[in-house]
């Protein structure tokens, strides 16, 4: 960031100094629990359906008739352009931007959760025929643990894109929230708080990530890969 | 005539918080006599979609709002006009570029909101000036990234508000455009639409009468208490440093209710700007997209 | 094709053709066998033993096939890899989809048969070849199957390892009498064990041998002797040599 | 769509009239030109980048050290607030978009196929070691196969991604794109418009997954897996 | 530990130790091996034979590792699964790192040899069992390695073809004069092919047998029979039962 002058984006040293204060007088933190409270819920809602749609999916032709097709015009479709019908539907409040953000996550979570499905070794799908194993005994013990991989691999992206999709949305309806917040900065243009608004998002992505590659790698001890 | 129910709600759509601070700082806020919500929007189009959807009651919206929904199909009647004789905007050359005279905008890269205020004022600077669109080069872009525009001179000029204007002048060398006669452009006008749904439900006519009132009681104060709305708006919420504030409130003049009949001339030069650029397919009479039902109120109140 | 729905009883095969593609692996196969048989099935690498194994199993919808067959419901398939599923241990593997009330018991108890009673726990990646086979022999014999079908379950063994999984096989046998089939590359392992002998040759059951000697067997006996000669000759191995 | 009034969306059978006379009149053909030049230029960088950066990141410790957190801040900070940052840098002219658009790509291709080739089978690794691959041979004729099915994935998300990415990117120094014709149709409630705008989405957004995974099919045709 | 840079010529390991977490599984093996030996690993399924070729092939670098070894450079491993990589076809995977100008000629042939000349161009996958390892076989063979360590390279095939692979193993060891480590279960195997017996227990080299027979070799030769009788007696099993 050396070639930018100060005016564009403030220094980091600055912004430490502002995002301190922020910190100290209490401005920060509320917006930063109310993003969280909207960016996990959305997150939580995206990761569960969006699962709950990739073995809908994945594992029964109809299910893939139903679902696969709208969600590949849901993810081809700009959210821009979503907000509008979502406002008619939930209104103006939390239920919209929540609503939203639980779609953005689901796009990355089906497609990734619905593609190792797919990917399962059919070894281990004759297996768990000949073994006689009820349909959720197979989703529990073979689908899941199979996808499992695959599923990690959308909680990454899901974890960073619930906060970034929340920054468009906290335009609408908010006074709170770190979107608020940037998007206010942005207004009238106090590149410091901008600044800060990148070193949480920054942190926030870090810190996510880590967390989930650290459940991964617990969770998928069995593996002898490459990364292990 | 209007009778006030303490139980009606009233969604007031807001942008920057300014409608909800006004009444704040104005302590006009704990007298309403309904229940207000003021649901802070970033833009005309979002705050049109969500009327739309019967989210909001009424809107505070920039000049041209009221002109695009109207363009669209939905008439949302003009309940109240407020203005500032001398425009919030202003035209900012880049750094290394200084404008003494309209007419020296011919030929330029000129950045184009579209469909936003900024447009209007544009147009009508290049009428003044005697310039054709044609003559000049548009660059579309959106209001958040005029400033870097400006700082990065990948347009000469722009249509920018403060505190950026005296922000870019200290910072980079940019320049307000010099003609004086940049000044008497166009007024800032903003208004507040509403959906014709509402102005049928008594109760909520009525609330809107009681907030209208409010406002311009609030607006007052503000005329009047300069330095305390500054401080409680620019500096205290939107922790914008004293040195903007100051530059913000330097160029600001006083906030003015108007009532239908003052507003409609105005707003017809709007709508008349637009349809010569080519925005608008049909040029609109601005009378019908007025209501008269607050004028008393206005009158009374300001 | 028509599966006739599993049923208690004997397997039969009535003109069973299966083949990949264009190419015929199973050509016509007619073939009964009577309920608590144990019938060897023996043939060259790529004869279609393994074919011939999934097609009664109920496995690769996708091949061509035609003819139909019939097998019992309770049907137990040992594959020619072990298939553990690496993201359980080794004793979940083993109880997975097992209906008793005593699995996890009765699963340790197999474990320890097999040999791999301190083996329980871990991950199946880190067992050796012979043992992942074990494990999965331990998983096929724990469903008390009315059918087994087995596919070289004793491939990776060493001598010691294989006499005692044999053992372990037989007594299991001779307590429930279950139908078993059992593919194997090893004539002295089908005589040792089978009733009946088959051999797979171009897409058919070429020989079909009734081994009636008692148990436990022995090598050395005559009838052995002659039919393992028998055997190796009709599987192209000049006996004198081996 | 039978519950909205015809102001919040149009019926999709006025959008496929307004859609024809669009066509017609040849008002829509150069905006999606316009748009699928850009989308299209950033894809190829995003997935050609992507690629590069997964298999530096994922086949060597300092090329981990190196890209992976970039990669990780970059998915975090969201494209609003990177814009004035990359004016700066680049301009408001196509570059900027272009490099956005690569930029959003990027994070998909490189999160899976980095995923996927951390993922790969140590089997197989080991089997390169003994035979002694070259490093490039080792790539190309194992890591890279071995990857594909994650790689596969991130295409699928990335060919609607960049058209998605541009609708916000077409705000900025254009009059050409549908990401342009969508917002000036937004500012001026041209619901009509807005339904002909989503209609091109969700048929690019089908049909370019369609043709992903009909690639993708005949590329992984060796797979012995669940959705063969 | 430490590995001394590969170098042309024998085999020899000084007080190699190797275990996984807690667990030795190789206890200060000391071992040399000269050039051109043909040498056969005997032991119980779980006693390390894999864990000890892997060693020497330089792979496990995560186990705990003591003592040290040299191996000579151009070093072929015959991994106990096949290990064919799924996306290419079968000659593909033969071909695969192979520094030759007539790869593609050698390979079609090695197909031939090994009889899987019509399966060239096929997917792994659809392979049998025997046929995989074929496949695995072939592919060690055409490297003409310095040092071939091979895991059990025999397992799955039946007794005609093994013999037939046994014979290509031989005429090649015969013309090249390679340094062999051969794992197998199969006693008789063992002392058809190899010139020297290691047989592992506990962790150790528990017997070290030179089998000086000539070939070919006859299973009724006295010494045959005699050193077979104490191999197995040492493996464990009762040999007048086999
Ligand atoms: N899915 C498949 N597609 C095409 N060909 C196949 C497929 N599966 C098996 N084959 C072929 O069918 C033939 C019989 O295979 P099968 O696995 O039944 O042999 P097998 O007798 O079990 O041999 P082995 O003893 O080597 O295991 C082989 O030539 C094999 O290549
Ligand atoms: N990665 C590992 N982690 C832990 N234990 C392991 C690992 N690999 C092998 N073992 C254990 O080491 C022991 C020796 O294994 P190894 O594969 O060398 O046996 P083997 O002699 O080749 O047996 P087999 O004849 O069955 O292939 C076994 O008990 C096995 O469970
Ligand atoms: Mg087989
Ligand atoms: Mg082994």
């Amino acid at each position: 960031m050396g070639i930018l002058s100060p005016y564009t984006l403030t220094a980091p040293s600055t912004a430490v100094v502002t995002g301190y204060q922020l910190l100290a007088d209490g401005t920060l933190l509320p917006h930063l629990l109310a993003s969280a409270g909207r960016a996990y819920t959305g997150l939580f809602l995206g990761v569960t359906v969006g699962v709950v749609l990739a073995l809908l999916s994945g594992l029964t032709r109809s299910g893939e008739a139903l679902i696969d097709g709208v969600v590949q015009i849901k993810r081809a479709v700009p959210t821009l352009a979503l907000v509008p019908l979502v406002i008619i539907w939930l209104g103006i409040g939390e239920a919209m931007k929540i609503f939203l953000i639980f779609t953005a996550v689901l796009v990355p979570v089906y497609i990734n959760t619905h593609a190792a499905l797919r990917g399962i070794d059919i070894g281990h799908v004759e297996l768990a025929r000949t073994l006689g194993l009820t349909r959720s005994e197979f989703i529990r013990k073979v689908a899941l643990p199979g996808a499992l991989p695959g599923f990690f691999v959308s909680l990454r992206l899901a974890v960073t894109l619930c906060w970034t999709a929340l920054v468009v949305l906290e335009l609408i309806n908010t006074q709170t929230g770190i979107g608020y917040l940037m998007n206010r900065a942005r207004d009238w243009g106090q590149t410091d708080v901008i600044v800060v608004g990148i070193f949480i998002y920054a942190i926030l992505g870090l810190v996510s990530d880590a967390l989930v590659r650290l459940i991964e790698a617990r969770m998928l001890a069995y593996r002898r890969v490459l990364g292990t | 005539a209007l009778t006030e129910d303490p139980d009606t709600t009233l969604a007031v759509a807001d942008q920057s918080e300014l409608v909800r601070n006004l009444l704040d700082a104005s302590g006009e806020a704990s007298k309403l006599g309904f229940k207000g919500s003021f649901p802070n929007f970033a833009g005309g189009p979002a705050i049109l979609e969500a009327m739309r959807a019967g989210a909001l009651d009424i809107a505070y919206v920039g000049d041209t709002p009221p002109i695009q929904a109207r363009a669209a199909g939905t008439l949302l009647p003009i309940v109240g006009t407020f203005t500032r004789k001398v425009a919030q905007y202003r035209l900012t050359s880049r750094p290394g570029l200084v404008i003494h005279k309209l007419a020296e905008l011919k030929g330029k890269k000129l950045s184009y909101v579209e469909g936003s205020g900024r447009q209007v004022f544009l147009i009508e600077a290049l009428n003044r000036a005697g310039v054709s669109l044609k003559d000049v080069e548009l660059v579309n872009l959106r209001v958040a990234d005029l400033p870097d525009a400006i700082r990065s001179g990948a347009v000469d000029v722009a249509v920018l508000t403060e505190p950026h204007i005296t922000r870019l002048v200290k910072q980079v060398g940019a320049s307000p455009v010099l003609d004086p006669l940049e000044r008497q452009i166009l007024p800032s006008t903003s208004y507040f639409y509403a959906r014709p749904e509402v102005l049928a439900e008594p109760g909520k006519a009525a609330a809107i009468g009681s907030f209208l009132g409010a406002f311009a009681r609030a607006a007052k104060w503000a005329n009047a208490n300069r330095q305390a709305w500054a401080k409680y708006y620019y500096t205290d919420f939107q922790r914008i440093t004293p040195d903007d504030t100051a530059a913000i409130i330097a160029g600001e003049s006083p906030l003015e209710m108007q009532t239908a009949a003052e507003a409609i001339p105005h707003h017809q030069k709007l709508i008349d700007i637009l349809y010569q650029a080519g925005s608008l397919k049909e040029r609109f009479d601005a009378q019908t997209s007025f209501v008269d039902t607050y004028d008393s109120i206005v009158s009374a109140e300001r | 094709m028509t599966i006739h729905a599993p049923s208690f009883g004997p397997v039969s095969l009535r003109n069973l053709s299966r083949g990949f593609g264009q190419k015929t692996i199973l050509n016509d196969i007619t073939l009964d066998i009577p309920r608590g048989q144990f019938v060897a099935l023996l043939g060259e690498s790529g004869s279609g033993k393994t074919t011939l194994l999934r097609a009664l199993a109920g496995l690769d919808d996708d091949a061509v096939t035609q003819g139909d067959f019939r097998t019992p419901r309770n049907t137990s398939v040992l594959f020619q890899d072990a298939r553990l599923l690496p993201w359980m241990s080794v004793i979940d593997n083993l109880t997975l989809g097992l209906r008793r009330s005593d699995a996890k018991v009765a699963a340790s108890a197999m474990l320890d048969s097999v040999g791999l009673g301190d083996k329980a726990d871990v991950w199946p990646a880190t067992l050796s070849g012979g043992q992942k086979q074990r494990a999965a022999l331990a998983r096929s014999l724990l469903r008390q199957p009315e059918l087994l079908l087995a596919d070289e379950p004793f491939g990776a063994l060493d001598a010691l390892t294989r006499m005692r999984m044999h053992g372990l096989l037989f007594r299991l046998v001779e307590r429930r009498k279950p139908t078993v089939v059992l593919v194997t590359h090893d004539v002295d392992e089908a005589l040792l064990l089978s009733d009946r002998i088959l051999v797979l040759k171009d897409g058919r059951i070429a020989e079909d041998h009734q081994v009636a000697l008692p148990h436990p067997r022995s090598t050395g006996h005559p009838t052995f002797v002659e039919l393992r000669q028998t055997l190796l000759r009709s599987l192209g191995v000049e006996t004198n040599l081996v």
